[in-house]
């Protein structure tokens, strides 16, 4: 198998055109994505695809969401576009009354093979509290719906393909910050599988969790610690819904500490399923409290000065570890 | 107005499935009363039978159709066996949809999609199914049916907009019995019709006595043959009456002397009399398709009670593919 | 000090009145609160405050959350319902990027006080998968705001008034089959304080944390229990953020054991939150795993048949106690 | 149209308002550019400062008004210092947001609400002003400005019905360029004017040249006095051209050609050659307008450069009361 490098951002503009080529029932639908877009993974579709399979819409997140539905009802394989992530509150009423719920609803009468493609999660770009949250929480509570998050390239690319040929709908969550991150991937066609986390480093003494650009602070902190003879694994989940309970579980088994490093206000975020799973799961293999690293419970400030020191970063994963490896 | 000349097979159609949908509400409503049916209490169709009929006429078999929460006038005409729609409403596993919706009524063979509980969304999903049409290009229609609530959620704007600014071949059909659960339509709407709001798209749109069955066919065949002309979408207001409360046993806003004035306009009555004045059927014709019908629903009943319950593990069944 | 008995449904609607009365500048503001209403809650006011503060709108959420941003902006008070708990997806966008961030974005330059009363929550009644939902466990996580969920009327009308007077903007819960539920108040004026927890019950063998309808639940189960020769304690929170950690963790510290139980889907629920932070700050107490006796992952089933198995109940709760008391 | 007359001195801040707005957007970009600012690319408002000049200076001082996202037009008509408004934009302790906000720029002190940096709920916010303005029987009006973009969102649906319902004492100001970040008008809208959606509400609904800062103040004032006098909203539709990208360093979807063609329409060009020829003011005296206001500019700089950031402790301020 022959491989290439490639950027995240690029991966999944891979992934969406192969899977368009492959399946003329894709159509892709949201905001500014025909003529212009502002993370570039768009680009070149509307050339190649002409107007019946790139949509431009106006500007209201229910109704992409909206029409998503309606076509995966009826025949096509939409991927519907939110262009940041902090737009989603007003797909809610869709999303999560509507396709989460019409299979079951109706007694599986219909299947509905949507991939919500959430673009540009996350802080740091100075974009203050209405353009940086991470906001795949809310939705692993949703029954219904699968969650996906890919950190890498590979992961990106893999997962895109196999959420978008996943007859469920699935949320396939982006970071701003993970657009430029390279890694290299086959040259032939290949999915990730939903559901199965990736151990992206192994360890011995701390599990660490993370996904998203979280995982790649992870990877950085596990160097540093182990200079300081600490051994790190880090995981990642990649889906986030349904959970790959296993991996982290062995994984604790061996480790027997584990740290969730999530880029979200820690209350009530992922690292909180992750941390009462693997207590209610996995307690006797823990020899120290479960740690989370996240971000403090304020809105994200616009300031360089405040925003750098709201998000969680390598320091505080690599404080976390130290304080429970004793 | 000149009525268009309906068929006579159609008129009679009309009027089996009216009295239908009217007996079925009388009975689902009785069955809830006698605790047969237990579950949300049922949203009664009666005195706005035309509207999901006279509509759903105007559909071929391969045309998509969104029904309202407000009785079964759409699902039946449509082609939703009264058994599958008796039983779901029971919770029964025999129901449409296996008894986990409830009255939340589908039928994909039909291509009747599914009710949600939620008054705004299926605006969107409609949008999105005459988007998918267009995709397709398979002369489909759809036709949408939502009461003078949901056209004040804001997802009627979008999808409105969308399906005005795409040509898609959508049918909006409002069914404005100027109430909205305990809300009337004076106090919180700002405008004067529903059919106002399609004019800012330059869509047809048309104001129809919703009581009258054969004006609500003719206006939907024309939106019909317009959408599948690919001219685009069209918004038919349909003035009604609710005659029940906004559900079995919820409290009542209008007064019984406004109640006894709706009543005057029934649907049915109206109907009934003009087959019977035009000598399309006899009296005795007439009664004995209600008396046929109320077999029919009886039997529906009868097969709903007897279906087993699901089974425990369905539970956790349907909830992936 | 004298008391009457009340239930929760009047004890909200008595301190809607009297917090009407006290203050001109609260109003409220809803779907169908003037002419009827179905769960009693709003009866009375519209006669006795006029068109003036009982205002009933359209069908449209966000705009009830809207109006009342607006409101709070410019000197008033406003309590704005939304009459179903699942209807709030709607309201999200003006909830968590609005009203939570209002405040912090502009630098402390407004005070945002508005009471988001979140109606009648819960499965149990027939209403299937869009009338029976607890969404709580999504605005524990959106920083900005307080939630609040009551499961006593002595509770209820001390922590509604409290919230309307509260300068920050509170969700207020309700409950389907709690409106019902009696108890004893003072007559006298009173609140109960935003943030503090109750212990509902004390006991030695086993904490259970749990609110709203579960907290009755547990109650029974804490009975059935003690017959066992388990001793229970159950503990209120009756805030949900800012959540009273100290009382859980003292509780667990004399316990050893705890057990989260909720009415939603386990995964991502408030459960999550509470094991994981007790976990994380209180980790040398626990003798046990922390259990979640929560729902499946499932939409709730409309079926009187499946909708019973859906539902956690005290048998559940037994269950779960039992296993980690031995 | 024959234009109102209007008062010499409201000529001539108009004149300082619309030069600042266009300089101060230019400066900030400048800054921008060098890096002197960090955060968001800023959103230009240059060529439509006629807009957001010509409506606020028809409003009072208690009067409350709702910026866009685009410029800064408003927030200086209505009162906003230059220095605190270059320093929140630099995220400095000393800005309007204490640097909390940076382009999500406020002034209590002035009644400007808060700009969102969502593209919608603004509008139910203002509606919600207009409502407790009716309430608390103020004679406050709230102005709301807002793009064609905006306009798209659901909620201008229940914006425009509530207010119309209720009668509040709403102006709705739209800055319709055309252009929605990378999608153009004519692709995703089903109406030909924004403006046509006031129609039927009943609210009287004009198009004014938003290039000409006289003709959106005449309307403004109409409009805020119909509101004063609890008649109801308006809406304001201002055909007007976005010179910048939709952000500075955005892609751009429009060519050279109809840039160029859009400058030829400048507003304050227009204002200039109106005032020079009737003679209002000589071309002296304004270059010397122009001057004074290019140093007020660079000393709103100056003071944001050197103003200190916020302090760590900062961070866990002002999330609640
Ligand atoms: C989002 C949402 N808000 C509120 C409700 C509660 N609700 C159910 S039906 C209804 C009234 C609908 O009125 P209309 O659309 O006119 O239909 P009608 O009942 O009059 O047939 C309301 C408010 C809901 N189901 N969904
Ligand atoms: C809910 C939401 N969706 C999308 C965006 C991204 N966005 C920011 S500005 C903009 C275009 C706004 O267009 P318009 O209202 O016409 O204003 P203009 O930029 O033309 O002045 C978009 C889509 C957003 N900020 N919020
Ligand atoms: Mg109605
Ligand atoms: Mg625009």
């Amino acid at each position: 198998m022959s491989e290439k490098t490639i950027n995240v951002s690029d991966a999944i503009h891979d992934a969406l055109v192969e899977e368009m080529r492959r399946d003329p029932s894709v159509v892709i639908v949201g905001e500014s994505i025909q003529r212009a877009t502002s993370f570039g993974i768009t680009r070149g579709l509307l050339t190649e695809f002409g107007y019946n399979r790139v949509w431009d819409t106006p500007i209201a997140e229910n109704a992409i969401a909206g029409l998503a539905l309606g076509a995966a009802l009826t025949g096509l394989r939409p991927v519907p576009i939110i262009m940041i992530g902090d737009f989603i509150p007003y797909a809610m009423e869709i999303i999560c009354n509507e396709i989460a719920k019409y299979r079951y609803m109706f007694g599986g009468n219909f299947k509905v093979p949507i991939t919500i493609r959430v673009g540009a999660q996350g802080a740091g770009a100075g974009l203050a509290a209405q353009h940086s949250q991470c906001l795949e929480a809310w939705f692993i509570h949703v029954p219904g719906l699968k969650v996906v998050y890919a950190s890498t390239p590979y992961d990106a690319k893999g997962l895109l393909k196999a959420s978008i040929r996943d007859d469920n709908p699935v949320l396939f969550f982006e970071h701003k910050f993970l657009g430029s991150i390279t890694g290299t991937i086959p040259t032939e066609d290949y999915t990730v599988p939903i559901g199965v986390a990736d151990v992206k480093r192994e360890g011995e003494d701390v599990t660490i969790v993370a996904w998203a650009f979280m995982m790649h602070k992870a990877l950085n902190a596990a160097t540093e610690l182990e200079k300081e003879g600490i051994s790190v694994e880090v995981i990642d989940p990649r889906t986030l819904y349904p959970l790959d309970k296993e991996t982290i579980l062995q994984s604790v088994k061996k480790t027997g500490r584990l740290i969730i490093a999530e880029e979200a206000p820690k209350t009530g975020g992922i690292g909180a399923e992750i941390s009462a799973m693997v207590n209610e799961e996995g307690f006797d293999s823990l020899d120290a409290p479960i740690m989370r690293v996240a971000a403090p419970h304020t809105p994200i400030p616009y300031s360089a000065a405040l925003e750098k020191l709201w998000i969680p970063n390598v320091k505080d994963i690599i404080n976390a570890a130290k304080k429970i490896v004793t | 107005m000149v009525q268009e000349s309906i068929e006579r097979d159609i008129l009679i159609k009309m009027y089996k499935l009216m009295v239908t949908s009217r007996f079925w509400d009388n009975n689902i409503d009785d069955m809830h009363a006698k605790k047969q049916m237990i579950g949300m209490s049922p949203h009664s169709g009666q005195g706005q039978e035309a509207i999901g009929v006279g509509g759903c006429l105007a559909l071929k078999e391969e045309d998509y159709m969104v029904p309202s929460h407000r009785g079964c006038a759409h699902a039946i005409t449509k082609g939703l066996s009264l058994k599958r729609l008796t039983a779901e409403y029971l919770g029964k596993g025999t129901g449409i949809s296996k008894g986990k919706g409830g009255a939340h009524i589908c039928n994909p063979k039909h291509n009747i999609l599914g009710v949600s509980g939620i008054i705004g969304g299926a605006l969107l999903i409609a949008t999105g199914v005459g988007w998918s049409i267009k995709i397709r290009k398979t002369k489909q229609v759809v036709m949408d049916f939502f009461g003078d609530g949901m056209a004040s959620q804001s997802d009627f704007y979008p999808a409105l907009n969308i399906s005005a600014a795409w040509k898609l071949p959508v049918i909006w059909v409002c069914e404005n019995n100027r109430v909205q659960q305990f809300t009337h339509f004076e106090d919180v709407m700002g405008m004067e019709n529903i059919a106002d709001m399609g004019k800012p798209f330059g869509m047809p749109s048309i104001i129809v006595d919703g009581n009258d069955v054969m004006a609500v066919f003719n206006a939907a065949q024309k939106a019909v043959n317009r959408a599948r002309k690919g001219e685009g979408p069209s918004l038919i207001e349909c003035k009604t009456y609710r005659w029940r409360p906004h559900y079995e046993g919820a409290p009542e806003t209008r007064t019984v002397e406004e109640l006894e004035e709706m009543k005057k306009k029934c649907p049915i009555k109206r109907l009934r009399s003009y087959l019977i004045e035009n000598k399309v059927i006899t009296e005795k014709e007439a009664n004995k398709i209600e008396e046929n019908i109320m077999v029919e629903i009886k039997d529906a009943a009868k097969f709903a009670l007897e279906s087993p319950w699901p089974k425990p593990e369905e539970l956790y069944e349907d909830v992936y593919v």
